[in-house]
């Protein structure tokens, strides 16, 4: 039997209005891959933030125990002093600095207080390639990575802390499957050196692959501890939410009606980069009562393609473009919201949300229009409508009005579409629609998807997880490098016929 | 002539007469004197004073008149900001039945009681008249003082009264003319700094509208080994002045004796509280009403009349004013 | 997708602070303002008269317009550096036509108005659709209307004005006037609250108890006929303060019910999320600098009027008692938050702040420090006391 | 892991830009003002004179000194409203204590600076640990200053001061020793190419060419002797100009290569990120007021030894002189973003503009609607500039 490496007793966290954690435990083994898993809100990161300092111990009532050590962290320099370093689930970059100066942001080497560029560089250089990121130079602005690549950059920064528990909330929800496994390597190759690792993710596949053993916290409550040889996903899956989830993927056979979107020969040119062509010349078609699936790598330029055609990429775009036979050329959002598109974008608190805001406000934003006579809003109605929404989404929280930062990243998904499902489009885009969404939640997406579907609605979903995209999607388009690489319908599609596209064959 | 008939005064039962001083701002040693001197003889006529500084803004000033209206002052003191916007003090006084004493500056457009000062447009002739006498002809630059300070005009108005028909005939030319932001000295110096520049030190006077411009103006000149070459005026007889007068890099300043000025206008003020009549055998005209008034002479000093004035007044000390040259 | 529940709104944990909805800032500054007026009248006996207050609510007019339409900027994410050159060019603009032009009190109001809603107009879109930043954009616009005032004034004071466009600045509503707009707005907030509840009830929403909103319905009643009660011990209520309660129902308004308003406070809140939702920033952008200039110039008219005089001075630095009422009234300098109502009372606790150390006579110096100082601790209370709200 | 490959910092796009790394704002700026140097030597042939050259950077000084600590103040996501007043007050007080009190230069230079550093620490901690608005707490500053310099000054011109203390705001550095300080600088600009290419070889990170460094060496060197010449033409170089390279110097090497530096940038380009790594953001932020504070007392100084007086107007309206020279200087006010030299070169344009139309001793109201106006100008010219470079 191994040593407990850690153990938190008792744990209660309250919130106002939100009894986040109810004396919670949770105890891991030296050395093991322990993996947390949970619906959205089920209070992971919470407690995974009062392990690592953020909250400090006077905030919450419990104990926490490393090597039988009873431990009182202030403040996260507590807890790193201690061998704990987390990734956040959400980035937390420096956008407008060096990638080196984000790997050691708060642990610069010094000397007199003074930085030692040298050793910085040199480590990062070690530490990019440790994830991969053989590409990235240190001296790079963050800013100017993709999403994916930025959350690597994390994973390096919480490794270059040679920490004794390594906590990851969610490290793959923007990776490739590519970048997956480099990251499920790395963390099996730090367990054969006696890292404890703490695990969070909604993917299960992943969890299975690696974890030695799963906690699933329910409603702020533990519900059980066991070896994951001893689970199954099925079982995880019911101690999570409470039920059973048959299907996972409940696509339901469409017959494809018209076309709604035809796009032919399209080109988007890059709005940093002068001369250099992110899409160029793909053609495509959206059949309402369909789901068009866009798999790809990462930076294959599927979000540029999805932006443009909503008019919201300032890139130069070349094609043509009918929406219901009539072509058109977006210059705004406004005008394509007008004209029946939406556009679940894939980074929901930058694009997608304003944080400040109630539910309501933000679900009603861009449908404002059909219940504002003369510009004033009917406010009864906004409430109606945006109560639909937040009933059938099973968004999880006390009322409309609840302000959409408090709201855990699953649940802020879930407004996000709601958001777009209220303007009653058309063409749905999905841009990673179930990024960081609990299997539960996933399915209640998928659901709606089939009942738009049902609807006449064409939808369009990218998605880097490949189960999801054959899952669901009747046909799929796989783009590599900008450029259209393979069509598949969803019968004669396999993970390796879109792989081996995407990579372009090679 | 009499000024304004007396129908009873504001405060009127209690004992304690009490006058409101209004003034534009207390941010120059100049005016730190008037209410010091103003209120220390109030208090021998047995008054009180309640002194309110409006930091040179004009919604300010109203407010705090009519703060004081709504205290219930005997008499009201004003030391106006603007000569046409404080007319709305007076307006509201009269409503309240509380007579208003026009102090230093006179308060156009209205039918104020009384108007104790000094001619602004004349501080203006006096500085230009002193630095044509020391630089009869050449090149002249004038360093005004804040574009949107009203009395800047009437200095200004009051200079080239002396200076336009030198002009006319050539024997003066204006080669820099500027306002200084703010009164700031710091502005001052810089535009000198300028002014010397763009002329190549050619230069031959400089009319400073006051003291702390003067100042800022001769720090220039110092910087060009020209201080005292050049004339320079000012006004108000700020201590720092009156040491450059007798060092010899300042010509002169223009004195307005504030003592006589306030001292005076404390007793006027309280009779006026009292409802007693005034005798004055001036009058000015404030575009509305003639205007009794008394109009004391300010005073041109140079290093000549420095001791039979400043000092003699006691206005600053002997010992203060040549520290530096003794 | 059937026979759905009702929504119910207000049900759960919210249910309890319904009461203070959305108004908890304000209510913390009203006591903090509350506080001030104690220690004010504590000190002297002069400051809670009827004529102080009424003196009190003339004096913080014109801050409050310009905080009014300051409170949309900075939501917005903005800032106006200009304000008081607005109001100082404007007013000059308005004693000019009115004194040297002979032009009458109406064409004079209008041609005013408009300018500031064409100088707002020319700042936002530089702001707008030339992407400078609003802090050089309104610092440039502020000498520039500055020396465009001295331009047009010649430097001079330009006095008096015509009596009719005095009226704005300097008069009162006659005190029956004053009873009939208290009953105007008595009528008013009873019907209101009548047609909400009906609406509600027509979507099927729950309903405070009938005792809940009288009881509401009573008190904000009583407090309006306190106020014009009191205005009217003295002269009745000043005409600048109606127009500053007219404006500030009006951009209540348009703050909080109309689509404009909304997507203002998005676009100030996370710009990108709102440009993808399909709203036209830059057209929102420019129109609250058309507003907010309207305002400036509207407050221009006022203060000229008050002064009845147009003054080369007017206005300066206004533009931080502006800004500083808003931030004292609850408005986040980042963008997405503040109300129209806390800049108002922000208004009314800087004013509070001149006026009282004024009535006590308080030496000039030590105003600045007692101003600077209270300016601080007020904020810090209120944020202290909001922070220890959420901890309850 | 043995073996490693040396890493090879790659090639591609980005390399063509390594001339103009981080610089590129800087660039555009310069060029700006040159354009404006141009204009006015064009209106007026006393502008571009080693005198008037000389005049320009003297008058530049003060503002470049506030505007390299509101650098940081900005870069932290802050403002300070108050270092005008700062300055004014810290400035009287020197003064007070030479002239009134007869202390030495030293002691009063000592003093004085650490008053600076006392009065930033303390609006640092209302703001970091009190967690009040940096705008409420230095506006509320700004009005606690000034009226503590009344108090001191007894609102009086407090004048002459001691010979020595002038020596600071008004003297010249003699040619010889002009040059002395040209080659020391030079040299120091060529050990330190060398020894960053020395450290870049170490680490095996690939090098400029040679002849690059070497170019940049020559063109570096050439600009600091061609300075060192015109200035040495008139009186030789301003002391307070050598006191602003210094100061640029220092605040240049904090910013960048500091620990302390870096996570100022840090908290202000992405607060959440800076608490999450750990970073005690309060302690931080303290210190970036407490810097501010103490270089406003070094303006004080200088202004005051620059009048040879301590006056109670000094220094108003300065701290949007300031934030202004940051803003053209690039410093973003969302936080984040922002160079000393860039605010160096923003604090020239400013005092360029002021000196020039001076020069041509242009109408007053002129003034402020030209200066205004090149105000928004210069700065879209360069955000336009940098666009336009990015669609190239
Ligand atoms: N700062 C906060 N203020 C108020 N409520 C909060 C706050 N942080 C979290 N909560 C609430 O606490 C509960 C737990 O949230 P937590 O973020 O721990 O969930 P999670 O299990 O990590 O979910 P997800 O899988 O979506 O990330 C949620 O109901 C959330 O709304
Ligand atoms: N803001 C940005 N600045 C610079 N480069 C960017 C930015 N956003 C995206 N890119 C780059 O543009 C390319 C296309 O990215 P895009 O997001 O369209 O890819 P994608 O196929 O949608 O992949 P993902 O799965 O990451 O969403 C990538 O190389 C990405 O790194
Ligand atoms: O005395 C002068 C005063 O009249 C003017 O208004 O402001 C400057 C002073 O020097
Ligand atoms: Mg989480
Ligand atoms: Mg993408």
């Amino acid at each position: 039997m191994a040593a407990i490496a850690l153990e938190m007793r008792n744990i209660t966290k309250t919130f106002p209005g939100v009894k986040a954690l109810d004396q919670v435990t949770f105890q891991v083994n030296q050395g093991e891959i322990h993996a947390l898993c949970g619906e959205n809100g089920a209070g992971k990161s919470t407690l995974m933030k009062i392990l690592s300092g953020l909250y400090p111990a006077d905030s919450f009532e419990g104990e926490i125990y490393m090597n039988g050590v009873r431990q009182q962290f202030q403040h996260i320099k507590d807890a790193e002093q201690a061998g704990i370093a987390i990734i956040y689930q959400e980035l937390a970059l420096v956008r407008q600095m060096k990638v080196s100066e984000n790997l050691f942001l708060g642990n610069e080497p010094r000397r007199f207080g003074i930085i030692q560029w040298d050793e910085v560089n040199r480590e990062s250089e070690r530490w990019l390639r440790e994830v991969g990121l053989r590409g990235i130079k240190p001296d790079q602005i963050a800013g100017t990575l993709g999403i994916g690549q930025q959350q690597l950059v994390e994973i390096a920064k919480a490794l270059s802390k040679h920490a004794k528990i390594l906590i990851l909330d969610e490290p793959t929800a923007a990776l490739t499957e590519h970048e997956v496994e480099i990251l499920l390597n790395i963390l099996k190759d730090f367990r054969s050196r006696g890292v404890t690792c703490i695990y969070i993710s909604h993917k299960l596949n992943e969890v299975f692959e690696i974890a030695d053993t799963i906690t699933v916290l329910r409603d702020g409550q533990t519900v059980a501890t066991k070896p994951a040889s001893e689970l199954s996903e099925d079982q995880v899956i019911s101690l999570m939410v409470g039920r059973e989830i048959k299907e996972r993927f409940p696509r339901v056979e469409a017959i494809p009606g018209s076309t709604v979107l035809s796009v032919q020969n399209y080109t988007i040119w890059s709005k940093d980069l002068p001369g250099v062509k992110v899409v160029e010349d793909v053609s495509f078609e959206a059949r309402s009562g369909e789901i068009l699936g866009i798999a790809g790598l990462m930076g294959s330029g599927r979000t540029e393609l999805v932006m443009s055609l909503f008019g919201a990429y300032p890139g130069k775009a070349e094609g043509k473009v009918l929406l219901d036979g009539k072509p058109v050329r977006f210059k705004n959002t406004g005008q394509a919201i007008q004209a029946g598109m939406a556009l679940v974008s894939e980074d929901r608190k930058k694009d997608g949300l304003v944080l400040g805001m109630s539910i309501q406000n933000n679900i009603s934003m861009p449908s404002l229009g059909r219940f504002s006579p003369g510009g004033v809003i009917d406010e009864n109605r906004e409430v109606q409508e945006a109560w639909h929404y937040h009933r059938s989404l099973r968004v999880k929280a006390p009322s409309v009005e609840t302000i959409v930062g408090t709201l855990s990243g699953g649940n802020q998904q879930k407004v996000v579409i709601g958001k777009w499902l209220m303007t009653e489009p058309k063409v749905l885009i999905l841009d990673e629609p179930t990024r960081g969404i609990d299997v539960g939640a996933k399915y209640e997406i998928y659901t709606i998807m089939n009942e738009l579907v049902r609807k006449g609605v064409a939808i369009i979903m990218i998605s880097s997880e490949l189960p999801e995209v054959l899952g669901m999607s009747h046909r799929i388009l796989v783009l590599g490098e900008g450029r259209m690489r393979g069509e598949f319908h969803h019968a004669e599609a396999t993970q390796e016929r879109i792989m081996t596209a995407a990579t372009g064959g090679k | 002539s009499t000024g304004g008939s007396s129908n009873g005064s504001g405060g009127g039962g209690d004992d304690k007469i009490v006058i409101g001083f209004s003034l534009d701002t207390l941010q120059e040693e100049r005016w730190e004197r008037d209410r010091d001197l103003f209120v220390e003889r109030a208090k021998e006529l047995g008054a009180e004073v309640n002194v309110q500084s409006a930091n040179s803004d004009d919604a300010k000033q109203i407010a705090q008149a009519e703060n004081l209206i709504s205290q219930g002052v005997d008499v009201l003191v004003v030391v106006p900001h603007n000569a046409d916007a404080a007319a709305a003090i007076v307006e509201k006084a009269h409503a309240a039945g509380i007579k208003v004493l026009s102090y230093d500056r006179l308060i156009k457009n209205s039918d104020v009681d009384l108007y104790v000062s000094f001619d602004n447009e004349r501080v203006g002739e006096m500085q230009a008249q002193a630095i044509v006498e020391a630089a009869p002809a050449g090149k002249y630059v004038y360093i005004g003082g804040s574009d949107t300070d009203n009395n800047a005009h009437l200095f200004k108005q009051g200079a080239f009264n002396i200076l336009q028909p030198k002009i006319d005939a050539g024997e003066i030319e204006i080669v820099y003319d500027q306002w200084t932001k703010d009164w700031n000295p710091a502005n001052a110096l810089a535009n000198m700094e300028n002014a010397l520049t763009a002329n190549n030190n050619d230069i031959d006077a400089v009319v400073a509208a006051n003291d702390g411009t003067a100042g800022g103006v001769i720090q220039a000149l110092t910087a060009q080994g020209l201080a005292g070459k050049i004339p320079v005026s000012g006004q108000d007889a700020e201590l720092a002045a009156a040491q450059r007068i007798v060092e010899g890099t300042q010509t002169m300043t223009v004195y307005k004796p504030i003592r006589e000025l306030a001292r005076t206008s404390a007793e006027l003020a309280v009779k006026m509280a009292k409802g007693e009549e005034i005798e004055t055998d001036n009058t000015v005209n404030n575009a509305k009403i003639d205007v009794p008034s008394i109009l004391l002479d300010p005073i041109a000093v140079t290093k000549d009349n420095m001791d039979d004035t400043i000092i003699a007044d006691g206005f600053h000390s002997r010992e203060d004013v040549y520290k530096n040259v003794e | 997708m059937s026979a759905e529940p009702k929504p119910k709104i207000t049900t759960g944990p919210a249910r309890k602070i319904i009461w203070f909805k959305m108004d908890i800032r304000a209510y913390s500054m009203i006591a903090a303002l509350i506080a001030i007026w104690l220690l004010f009248s504590f000190m002297s006996d002069a400051f809670l008269t009827p004529r102080n207050l009424s003196n009190l609510f003339l004096q913080m007019s014109v801050t409050a317009i310009l905080a009014i339409g300051m409170v949309l900027v900075i939501v917005a994410g903005q800032i106006d550096l200009s304000v008081g050159s607005i109001l100082g060019f404007t007013g000059g603009v308005a004693a000019v036509l009115n004194v040297w032009y002979d032009w009458n009190t109406i064409p004079v109001i209008l041609v005013t108005v408009l300018l500031g809603a064409v100088i707002g107009f020319v700042q936002g879109w530089w702001v707008a659709y030339r992407a400078v930043p609003a802090f050089i954009v309104t610092l440039g616009g502020m000498l520039i209307y500055r020396g465009l005032l001295l331009m047009v004034s010649r430097s001079q004071t330009v006095a008096p004005l015509d009596p009719s466009l005095r009226y704005v600045g300097q008069e009162y509503v006659v005190p029956v006037l004053g009873y009939m707009l208290a009953g105007a707005a008595v009528a008013f907030v009873i019907l209101n609250t009548l047609r909400k509840r009906r609406a509600r009830r027509k979507y099927g929403f729950e309903l405070d108890p009938m005792m809940l909103d009288a009881g509401k319905v009573v008190l904000t009643a009583m407090l309006i006929l306190l106020f014009v009660l009191v205005m009217n011990q003295y002269q009745g209520i000043p005409v600048p303060f109606i127009i500053v309660i007219v404006l500030a129902l009006v951009f209540t308004f348009i703050a909080k019910h109309t689509v404009f308003g909304r997507q203002v406070y998005a676009l100030g809140g996370n710009p990108e999320a709102a440009r993808l939702s399909g709203i036209n920033i830059k057209q929102r952008l420019l129109m609250v600098f058309v507003l907010n200039g309207t305002l400036a110039a509207i407050a221009g008219i006022i203060y000229t009027s008050r002064l009845n005089a147009g003054t080369t001075s007017a206005g300066e630095m206004m533009e931080l008692d502006a800004i500083a009422a808003c931030v004292i009234g609850g408005t986040s300098l980042m963008g997405g938050a503040g109300t129209i109502i806390g800049a108002v009372i922000g208004a009314l606790v800087m004013a509070s702040l001149d006026n009282g150390m004024s009535i006590m006579n308080l030496d000039s110096y030590w105003q600045f420090v007692v101003k600077g100082s209270i300016l601080i601790l007020a904020v810090w209370i209120d944020i202290y006391s909001r922070q220890r709200k959420n901890h309850v």
